[in-house]
C-alpha cells in the first residue's frame, strides 16, 4: 500500500522519563476505519495527541494527503482536514448543543472581521449554509431534541455524542475518535456502531479511533493496531488481533 | 436479615428538572448490587443523592440504620459510605501517593501504610508513578487511582459509577474480579451502576434497572439476565453483540428533520 | 557600602510586611480558590481595633495584641462561613467581586464608627532603633522581619508535610472529591480563612507603628497582591520571596532610578516577569491533560 | 412563548416576533424623547450612562465572551481620552478624531494584547492591573504630551460647526455611538468571531482542536475591547470637559469589572444592565444620604459602606447576573398566568477549581 | 439659582471617601459650625442655609458627577470651599459656565484660576503653594543655612506647584535642586524617599506633604539619625493634626504657616471663646484648619448679608470685590485683589514642645513684611 493516506512513522514522545510513544509507525488508506487499542497508558491519547500537535513529536513524521503536518501549528490541523474527539469530553460548557456544532464549523468560510461586524449578505449566506450543514449532522446523530440545550446539563452519553457531532460538522477527511463508546451501553454502542459506518460509507470519512469496547472494534474496524507501552504490539484484522496470543495476555484477558 | 442501605422513595431534582421520581431499592451487608440504564436513566443521580453529593427533595436514606439523606457528603463519607463519583474526581496537582493519602483521611489506624501497599500491589502501574502528578495520568489509569482512593477509606459500603469507564478489558475484568474479592475479605458491600451489563450482572448478586428516573425492573442477576428485554437492550442483542457489517441488526429508524 | 546595607535592610522589612499580607491572601486562595481583595482592608481594621483597645480602653498592649488578632480571625472566620460559602461553584472572579464589596463595607463601616482621622498608639517598639553593622534598623523591622519568617516556616511545613495541610490543597483542588474523602470541608474553608484573618491582624499591628492607623493602609493590599502574583500564586514561600523582591525594587529604584520609576518598578517586574514565566517564580507548573 | 423557526436565518434573527419588535421600537422612542422629558440634571446622568455601557460592553467582548478579565481597562479608557483631546485640540475634526482614537486604542490593545495572552485568569487580571497603574503613571508624568497632572481642558465637540456640547446634543452623540456600537458587537457575536470568543472562554483545548487560533482571537478580542474602551474614552472626556490622569486610574478599571460581573457575564445586555446600575449608583447613594437622618448621612464613609453593601447585595443574589433575573422575568411574563414555580429545589454545588483549565 | 424665599441653597464637595479623607472632618466642621452659627441666629436677611455635601473621593470623574449635582439638581448657589486640587481643576470650569460662583476652593489657587479662564465667580483663598514655599525656602537658606535642598512631593498638581516655588528660590540663589523624590497619594513606606536624599547629601529637606506623610519623613530622618538635616513642609502639612499624632517624631520640623493657629497661648478672647465653641459642638480640640475654613465661610456669608436681600450672583461677587475680613485664623485684614486673597501672609514656624512656634516674621512673599 504505498502513498499512503495517512501515514506515521517513528513517532516518539516522552515526558521526561516516561516514553510515552516509542516508535510508533502505522498508515491508513482513505475511506478505512483504523482502531487503536491497547492497555491503560499505553499511549494511545498521546498518540492522537501527537497528530493533533498539542505535542511536539521528539521525532517521526505524521503525513497526511501527502503533506508533512507534524509541524503545523496546532490550530492549522484542522483546515488540512483532520478533526478529533476528546477522552474526557472537552464541550464548550457555557454555550448550547447547537452552538457547539456552529464552533465545528469555525474553519468554513464566515466572511471577515469587519464583514461580520456589518452582517454583510455574504456572511448572511454563509452562516445560513453552516447552519444548514449543521443540522445535517443534527439529523444524522439525531440530536434534534437537543437543539438547544446547553450542554452543561446533557447526560454523559448525549454529550459523547455530540462532540462527534460537533466533529463532524468541521467537514474533516480524517477523523480521530478518543473512546466514543466509553460510557455507552451496548443499545447505544450499537447505534454509534450504524453512524460510524454511514460516516465512512456515505461521507466517506477516514476513521482512526482510539476504544476498549471490542465488541465495536470488531464491528466496524476495518484494522486493528494494537499498542503496548508505547509501542506497537501488533496489527491486523479485528479477528487476527483478537486471537493474538499477546494481546490476549496484555489486553483482552481470558 | 436487615438491609444495610435502604433507600426509599428518593426524588431529586436539578433545579426545575425531576430526575429522580420517587426510587426506591436496597443492599444488603456483603451484597453486590448492580443499578442498569440507559444514558440519562438518572443512574449518576441517584448514587450522588446517596453519597449526599446532591441533596433529595424527598425520600429516605438509611444506612446501618441510620438516616443519612440530605447530609452532607463528607459526613456520608465518614460514617462508612464511599462514592467513585462519575468522571474520575481526582485531585490533580497532587501525587499519587498525596491522593491516596486523602483517600485514607478520616481513617485514624496504623494501616494506611499497608493498605497503600495493596493498593500499589493491585495497580502496579501507580506504584511506577507514585510521585508524579496524578491529573497527567491516562483516562484509565486516573480510574484506577479514584477507586484505590475510595478502598483506603474502608467503606461498608462501595458506590461504584462505572468503574469500567475508560479501562481496557483485562482491567474491567479485574477490577470486577476484585470487588468480589474485596466483599471475599472485608464483607464491603457493593452498589455499581455499569454499562457494560455483562458482567455487571455477571459479577453482582442483585439487580435494579432505572428507567426515566424510575425503578422499571428489580431482581437477583440470574433472573434479570434471562429477561428477553435486558438482553435486548442491555446484553446487546440475544447471541451475539454487535451485527457484522452493515448487514447485520435492526437499523433504528432515521428521524426525519425536526424544527422546533 | 553602608547606604548599600541600609537599603537592603529597608527593602527587606518592608518587603517583609508585603509579604505577610500576601500570606495571608495564599492561604485563602490555597484553599477556597478566593482572592480575597478585603485582607487589606481586614489589616486596617485590626489597627484600628488595635488603637480602640490600646488607646481608647487603655489595655495593655500584648493583651490587646491578641484580642485583635482573635477578633480578626473570628471575623474572617463568619465572613468565609456566611457570606463566602454562598458563591461556590460560580466563577473564580465572583469571589474578587464580593470580596471587593466587603472591603468597601470594611472601609465604610469603620469610617463610620472610627471616622477618618488617622490615629497612633505606642507599642513596645515604637521609636526603638538599634545599629547593626552600621546600618540603623528599627526594632520592628526586626520584628517584622522574624514574624514573616516565623509564619512563612510554620505555613510552609503545615500545607506541605501534615494531612490537613494536604487536605487543604486537595480541596481547592477538588472539592467535591475532598467531600467524597470525609474532609469536613466547609470547617475546614472557614479555619483556613480564620487563619488568613489573624495574619492580616499581625499585619495591621504591625503596621500601624510605622504608618499610623489610618484608612489608607489598605493601600497595602496592592503591594501584596503584586507580591503574591510575582511569587507563583498559591505559594506561600513563594508570596515572601515576591515581597521580599518587591520591598528591595522599591528601595534600589527609590535611591538610583530617576524619580518616579519607583512608584511603577514593582509592576513593571512583575509584567515582566508574568511575560517570562506566565506562573510566576515558585508557580507550580502543570500542564491539562486532554 | 414557543418560537418556530422557518428557515436556517431565524436563528440568527435579532428581534423576533411582535412582541419584541413593539418593545424594542418603544424603548428607541423612549430614548429619543428622554432629553425632553428628563431635567437637566438627569440628562447628563443619562449621557455618563450611555458612556459607560460603551466601554462596558468593550470589557464584555473580552471579559464576558472570551474569558479574559482585564483590571486595565481604565488605561484605555485614558488613552482614548487623551488621544481624542490632543486631535480636537490639534484641530482635527471630531467624527475624524472618534475614528482615530477608536484606531488608536485598538492598537493600544493590540500591543498589550500580544504579551499579555501568555497569562490567564487571575494573572491577567493582575498583569492588566499593573498596565494600568504604569499607563496612569506615564499619563502623569509625560508633561509635554498630557500637561502632566494639572490636566488639559476638553474642547467642545462639534460636528459641521454645530456645537454638540449641550446637554442634549451630547446625549444624542453618544446615544447615537451606543447604538452603532451595540449594533456591530451584536452582528460580531452572532457569527464566527463571536462563537470563537465563547470557544476560547469554555475550552481552549478543544477551541484549538477545531482550529480556532486561540492566541489571534485572544489579542483581537483584546483589540476590540480597547477599541470600545478608548471610544467611550473620547466621550468621557467631553463629559468631564477637563481631563486629568487621576480621572483614569484602578477605580474606573473596578467599576467597569462591576458592571460586567454584575450585568451578567457574557450577555451583551448584561453589560448594559451593569452600567445602568453601577452608573446610578453614586446619584443613588447621595439622594439617600438626604433621606437618611442627617446624623447618619453626615457619617464618613457611608457612600463607602452603601457602594460596598449595594455590590454584595447583587453578587449574592444574582448568580447569573442581572441578565438572568431579566431573563427570568421574562419568561414569567410570557406565560402569565401558568406562572410555574420553579427552582425551589435547591441544589448544592461544589468549588471547581480554574486553575486546572 | 439656588436662592428661594426662605432658603439659600449652598454646595460643596469633599473627599468623603477617598484617600485623603483624614483631612475632612475638620474642614467640614469649619465650615458647618459657621453655618449653623447663622441658621441658628435666624439665617441671612431671613434665608435659612442648607449646605449640601457631596463625595468627590479626590477623583476629578467623580467630582464632576458631583458638581453636575449640585448644579443641575440641588441648583446651588455657590460651591463653598470644596477640596482638593484635582477635583476643583476639573470641575470649576463647569461650575462658573453655570453661573455659580466658587469661593475658596481648598486647591492649588493658580491651577484653579487658569482651569476657570476669565471669569468673576472664583475667588480664591488658598496661598499659592509656590509663592509662599519659595518664600520659606529663602528663609531656610538665610537663616539655617542650608545649601543643598531636596524634595519629597506628592504627585499631582499640589506637589508640582510646591516644586515650583522650591525651584525658584533655589534660582534665585544660583543654585538647584540636590534631589527629588515623588509619591503617590496612600504610599505608605517613606524610606526610600528620605535615603534618596540620605545618598545625595542634603541638609533641608522640603516636603510637599500632607498629614500622614509628613510625620512619616519626620519620624524617617528621626531613625536614620540624621544630624544637621531640616525638614520643612508645605502648608498642608503644618497643621495642629500633624503634631498631635506625630508626637515627638515631629519636634523640630518646620513648616510653612499661610494662617495663624487660633489656639495659641496668646490667643485673643475672641479665639478663646471661638476654641469654646468648637469643643462643644464637635466634643473634639479645636483644629486650625477648621478655623481657617469657618473664617473662610464667615467672610463669604458676611458678604451674602451684605448683597441684601435680593441677592444675585451679581451682586454677591461685588460685595465680594470690595470687602475686606479679618478672621480668627488670619495674621492680618486681608481683601480680594483679582479675586484672589492679599495679601498672602505667611510665615514659618518649627514644632517646639509640641507647638508650632513662630520662626520668622509674617511676610507676604510679593510684598514683605507686616
Ligand atoms: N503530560 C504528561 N506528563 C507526564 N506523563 C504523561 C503525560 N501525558 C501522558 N503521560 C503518561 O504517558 C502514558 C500514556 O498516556 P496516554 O494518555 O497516551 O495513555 P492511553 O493509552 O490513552 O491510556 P488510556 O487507555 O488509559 O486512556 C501514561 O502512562 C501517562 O501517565
Ligand atoms: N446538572 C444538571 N442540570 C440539569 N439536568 C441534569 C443535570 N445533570 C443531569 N441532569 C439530567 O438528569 C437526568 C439524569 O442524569 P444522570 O446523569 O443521573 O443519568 P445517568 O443515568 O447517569 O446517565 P449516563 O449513563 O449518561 O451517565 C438526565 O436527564 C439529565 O439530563
Ligand atoms: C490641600 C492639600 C492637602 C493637597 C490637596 N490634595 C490638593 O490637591 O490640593
Ligand atoms: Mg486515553
Ligand atoms: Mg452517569
Amino acid at each position: 500500500m504505498s502513498a499512503a493516506f495517512f501515514e506515521v512513522e517513528q513517532l516518539s514522545l516522552s515526558f521526561g522519563g516516561v516514553k510515552a510513544v516509542r516508535d510508533v509507525s502505522f498508515s491508513v488508506g482513505a475511506g478505512e476505519i483504523l482502531a487503536v487499542i491497547g492497555p491503560n497508558g499505553a499511549g494511545k491519547t498521546s498518540l492522537l495527541n501527537l497528530i493533533t500537535r498539542v505535542f511536539d513529536a521528539s521525532s517521526g513524521s505524521i503525513r497526511f494527503n501527502g503533506h508533512e503536518i507534524s509541524r503545523l501549528a496546532r490550530h492549522d490541523v484542522v483546515r488540512q482536514g483532520i478533526a478529533r474527539t476528546f477522552q474526557n469530553i472537552e464541550l464548550f460548557e457555557g454555550a448550547t448543543v447547537l452552538e457547539n456544532l456552529l464552533l465545528g464549523r469555525h474553519r468554513a468560510d464566515h466572511g471577515n472581521f469587519f464583514s461580520q461586524m456589518f452582517n454583510l449578505p455574504s456572511v448572511q449566506r454563509a452562516e445560513a449554509l453552516s447552519r444548514e450543514r449543521v443540522e445535517d449532522v443534527v439529523r444524522l446523530l439525531d440530536l434534534a431534541a437537543f437543539r438547544h440545550r446547553p450542554v452543561a446539563e446533557l447526560p454523559y452519553g448525549v454529550r459523547k455524542v455530540v462532540e462527534l457531532g460537533r466533529a463532524l460538522a468541521a467537514e474533516p477527511q480524517l477523523l480521530l475518535l478518543d473512546e466514543p463508546a466509553s460510557g455507552l451501553n451496548p443499545e447505544e454502542t450499537r447505534r454509534l456502531a450504524y453512524w460510524l459506518e454511514d460516516i465512512q460509507a456515505e461521507l466517506g470519512v477516514t476513521v482512526v479511533m482510539v476504544e476498549h469496547d471490542m465488541s465495536l472494534v470488531a464491528a466496524v474496524a476495518n484494522r486493528v493496531v494494537v499498542m503496548d507501552q508505547g509501542q506497537v504490539l501488533t496489527d491486523g484484522t479485528p479477528a487476527q488481533v483478537q486471537a493474538d496470543p499477546r494481546v490476549i495476555a496484555a489486553y483482552l484477558g481470558t | 436479615m436487615t438491609a444495610l442501605l435502604s433507600v426509599r422513595n428518593l426524588e431529586t431534582w436539578y433545579g426545575p428538572v425531576r430526575a429522580l421520581h420517587g426510587v426506591s431499592l436496597e443492599v444488603h451487608p456483603a451484597q453486590i448490587v448492580t443499578v442498569l440504564g440507559a444514558n440519562g436513566a438518572g443512574k449518576t443521580t441517584l448514587l450522588n443523592t446517596i453519597a449526599g453529593v446532591l441533596a433529595p427533595s424527598n425520600g429516605t436514606v438509611e444506612f446501618e440504620g441510620r438516616p443519612i439523606a440530605g447530609k452532607d457528603a463528607d459526613e456520608v463519607a465518614r460514617g462508612g459510605v464511599v462514592l467513585v463519583p462519575e468522571g474520575r474526581q481526582i485531585f490533580p496537582f497532587l501525587t499519587i501517593e498525596e491522593n491516596l493519602r486523602m483517600g485514607a483521611f478520616a481513617r485514624k489506624d496504623t494501616e494506611i501504610a499497608n493498605d497503600t501497599d495493596q493498593m500499589y500491589d493491585w495497580f502496579p502501574r501507580l506504584r511506577e508513578r507514585r510521585r508524579q502528578q496524578a491529573g497527567l495520568l491516562s483516562g484509565g489509569e486516573q480510574q484506577m487511582l479514584a477507586i484505590s482512593r475510595a478502598l483506603m477509606g474502608r467503606p461498608r459500603l462501595l458506590l461504584l459509577d462505572e468503574p469500567s469507564l475508560g479501562l481496557s478489558p483485562l482491567f474491567t475484568k479485574d477490577i470486577f474480579a476484585m470487588i468480589k474479592r474485596i466483599r471475599e475479605h472485608t464483607r464491603t458491600a457493593v452498589l455499581v451502576v455499569e454499562q457494560n451489563a455483562a458482567i455487571a450482572l455477571a459479577t453482582a448478586d442483585h439487580g435494579y434497572v432505572i428507567e426515566l428516573g424510575r425503578v422499571a425492573a428489580a431482581g437477583s442477576c440470574e433472573a434479570l439476565s434471562r429477561r428477553e428485554d435486558i438482553k435486548e437492550f442491555y446484553l446487546g442483542g440475544a447471541s451475539h453483540h454487535l451485527p457484522q457489517g452493515v448487514a447485520g441488526g435492526i437499523r433504528p429508524a432515521r428521524r426525519r428533520p425536526s424544527w422546533n | 557600602m553602608t547606604q548599600l546595607t541600609q537599603l537592603i535592610v529597608q527593602g527587606i522589612s518592608t518587603g517583609a510586611i508585603y509579604g505577610l499580607v500576601a500570606l495571608g491572601l495564599v492561604l485563602s486562595y490555597k484553599a477556597t480558590e478566593v482572592l480575597n481583595f478585603a485582607q487589606g482592608d481586614v489589616v486596617m481594621l485590626s489597627a484600628f481595633l488595635g488603637w480602640g483597645l490600646v488607646v481608647a480602653a487603655s489595655l495593655p498592649f500584648w493583651l490587646s495584641f491578641f484580642i485583635v488578632l482573635g477578633i480578626s480571625a473570628a471575623l474572617c472566620f463568619l465572613l468565609e462561613a456566611k457570606i463566602m460559602r454562598r458563591i461556590v461553584g460560580r466563577p473564580q472572579f465572583s469571589g474578587v467581586m464580593l470580596t471587593i464589596g466587603i472591603g468597601f463595607m470594611i472601609r465604610g463601616g469603620v469610617s463610620m464608627f472610627f471616622g477618618p482621622e488617622s490615629r497612633s498608639y505606642p507599642t513596645p517598639w515604637t521609636g526603638q532603633s538599634l545599629q547593626l553593622g552600621g546600618s540603623v534598623v528599627a526594632e520592628l523591622n526586626l520584628v517584622i522581619v522574624g514574624a514573616a519568617m516565623g509564619v512563612t516556616a510554620l505555613l510552609y511545613y503545615f500545607l506541605r508535610h501534615t494531612t490537613l495541610g494536604i487536605a487543604i490543597h486537595a480541596t481547592s483542588q477538588n472539592q467535591l472529591a475532598a467531600y467524597l474523602c470525609g474532609v469536613r470541608v466547609k470547617r475546614l474553608n472557614s479555619l483556613v480563612w480564620a487563619i488568613s484573618g489573624a495574619i492580616a491582624a499581625l499585619c495591621g499591628l504591625l503596621l500601624a507603628p510605622i504608618t499610623l492607623v489610618d484608612l489608607g493602609l489598605w493601600f497595602v493590599m496592592l503591594k501584596a497582591l503584586a507580591a503574591l502574583v510575582l511569587g507563583g500564586f498559591g505559594s506561600a514561600p513563594g508570596a515572601v520571596i515576591g515581597g521580599l523582591l518587591i520591598g528591595l525594587i522599591e528601595q534600589f529604584a527609590g535611591v538610583y532610578l530617576p524619580d518616579g520609576v519607583k512608584d511603577v518598578a514593582p509592576y513593571l517586574v512583575l509584567i515582566a516577569v508574568l511575560v517570562l514565566y506566565p506562573r510566576g517564580i515558585l508557580g507550580e507548573s502543570h500542564g491539562r491533560r486532554v | 412563548m414557543a418560537r418556530y423557526e422557518t428557515g436556517f436565518e431565524d436563528g440568527r434573527r435579532l428581534l423576533r416576533g411582535k412582541a419584541e419588535r413593539l418593545a424594542y421600537g418603544l424603548l428607541a422612542v423612549a430614548l429619543v424623547a428622554a432629553p425632553w422629558v428628563l431635567p437637566a440634571y438627569h440628562i447628563g446622568e443619562a449621557t455618563f450612562i450611555l458612556i459607560m455601557c460603551v466601554a462596558s460592553l468593550g470589557l464584555m467582548m473580552l471579559t464576558g465572551f472570551t474569558g479574559q478579565v482585564s483590571l486595565g481597562q481604565s488605561a484605555f479608557v485614558g488613552i482614548g481620552a487623551y488621544i481624542h483631546t490632543i486631535l480636537l485640540t490639534q484641530g482635527v475634526p471630531l467624527p475624524v478624531s472618534l475614528l482615530l482614537t477608536t484606531a488608536g486604542a485598538a492598537l493600544g490593545g493590540l500591543l498589550v494584547g500580544m504579551p499579555a495572552i501568555r497569562v490567564s485568569g487571575l494573572h491577567l487580571a493582575m498583569v492588566t492591573m499593573a498596565f494600568a497603574i504604569v499607563c496612569e503613571h506615564v499619563l502623569g508624568r509625560w508633561k509635554s504630551v498630557t500637561a502632566g497632572h494639572s490636566g488639559m481642558a476638553v474642547p467642545d465637540p462639534t460636528l459641521f460647526g454645530v456645537s454638540l456640547g449641550g446637554p442634549r446634543a451630547f446625549y444624542f452623540l453618544c446615544l447615537v455611538v451606543l447604538a452603532v456600537v451595540l449594533i456591530l458587537l451584536v452582528n460580531l457575536m452572532r457569527s464566527a468571531t463571536g462563537r470563537a470568543f465563547i470557544g476560547i472562554r469554555d475550552s481552549e483545548a478543544a477551541a484549538q482542536g477545531l482550529g480556532i487560533d486561540v492566541a489571534r482571537t485572544k489579542v483581537l478580542a483584546f483589540s476590540l475591547s480597547a477599541a470600545c474602551s478608548g471610544l467611550a474614552g473620547a466621550l468621557l472626556a467631553h463629559q468631564m470637559q477637563h481631563i486629568t490622569p487621576e480621572a483614569f486610574g484602578l477605580a474606573l478599571s473596578l467599576q467597569l469589572v462591576l458592571m460586567v460581573f454584575i450585568g451578567g457575564l457574557g450577555s451583551l445586555r448584561g453589560a448594559i444592565l451593569g452600567a445602568i446600575l453601577i452608573g446610578l449608583l453614586p446619584s443613588f447613594i447621595s439622594s439617600l444620604k438626604e433621606a437618611l437622618p442627617a446624623r447618619l448621612g453626615a457619617q464618613f464613609g457611608l457612600e463607602l459602606f452603601v457602594y460596598g453593601a449595594v455590590l454584595t447585595f447583587f453578587v449574592l443574589l444574582e448568580p447569573g447576573g442581572l441578565n438572568a433575573r431579566w431573563v427570568r422575568i421574562r419568561k414569567v411574563l410570557a406565560e402569565f398566568p401558568w406562572v410555574r414555580k420553579s427552582s425551589v429545589h435547591r441544589t448544592k454545588v461544589y468549588m471547581k477549581s480554574e486553575r486546572y483549565r | 439659582a439656588g436662592v428661594a424665599d426662605k432658603e439659600l441653597v449652598l454646595g460643596t464637595h469633599l473627599d468623603l471617601s477617598g484617600p485623603v479623607a483624614i483631612a475632612m472632618p475638620v474642614i467640614r466642621n469649619g465650615i458647618q459650625m459657621r453655618i449653623d452659627e447663622a441658621n441658628e441666629a435666624g439665617g441671612i436677611n431671613g434665608r435659612k442655609l442648607r449646605l449640601v455635601i457631596e463625595d468627590n473621593a479626590s477623583q476629578p470623574s467623580q467630582a464632576v458627577r458631583a458638581v453636575d449635582k449640585l448644579i443641575r439638581k440641588d441648583e446651588v448657589f455657590a460651591l463653598l470651599c470644596p477640596f482638593g486640587s484635582g477635583p476643583n481643576v476639573a470641575t470649576v470650569k463647569k461650575a462658573v459656565d453655570a453661573g455659580v460662583v466658587c469661593f475658596a476652593p481648598y486647591a492649588a489657587s493658580g491651577l484653579v484660576r487658569q482651569a476657570a479662564g476669565q471669569t468673576p465667580l472664583l475667588f480664591t483663598t488658598n496661598l499659592n503653594y509656590d509663592s509662599t514655599t519659595s518664600a520659606a525656602v529663602k528663609w531656610a537658606t538665610g537663616n539655617l543655612g542650608s545649601k543643598k535642598v531636596g524634595f519629597i512631593y506628592q504627585e499631582g498638581p499640589f506637589g508640582e506647584l510646591v516644586g515650583k516655588g522650591v525651584k525658584a528660590a533655589l534660582a534665585a540663589k544660583g543654585a538647584t535642586l540636590a534631589a527629588e523624590a515623588s509619591y503617590k497619594v496612600g504610599d505608605l513606606d517613606f524610606s526610600s524617599h528620605v535615603a534618596r536624599m540620605q545618598a545625595a547629601g542634603v541638609d533641608l529637606i522640603v516636603c510637599a506633604t500632607t498629614t500622614r506623610e509628613t510625620i512619616a519623613v519626620a519620624a524617617e530622618v528621626k531613625k536614620l539619625g540624621l544630624a544637621g538635616v531640616n525638614v520643612l513642609t508645605a502648608s498642608p502639612g503644618r497643621a495642629g493634626l500633624t503634631i498631635a499624632l506625630g508626637k515627638d517624631a515631629m519636634e523640630g520640623v518646620y513648616g510653612v504657616g499661610t494662617w495663624r493657629i487660633a489656639t495659641s497661648d496668646q490667643a485673643t478672647a475672641d479665639e478663646k471663646a471661638w476654641a469654646e465653641n468648637y469643643r462643644k459642638r464637635f466634643k473634639a480640640e479645636p483644629d486650625d484648619v477648621a478655623a481657617a475654613f469657618y473664617d473662610y465661610t464667615s467672610w463669604f456669608l458676611q458678604e451674602v448679608r451684605n448683597a441684601g436681600r435680593d441677592l444675585t450672583t451679581d451682586k454677591l461677587v461685588k460685595a465680594l470685590q470690595a470687602s475686606t475680613f479679618k478672621g480668627v485664623s488670619s495674621y492680618d485684614t486681608q481683601r480680594f485683589v483679582n479675586n484672589h486673597i492679599d495679601p498672602e501672609w505667611t510665615r514659618v514656624e518649627q514644632v517646639v514642645q509640641g507647638r508650632w512656634t513662630a520662626r520668622s516674621s509674617v511676610v507676604d512673599p510679593a510684598k514683605g513684611a507686616l
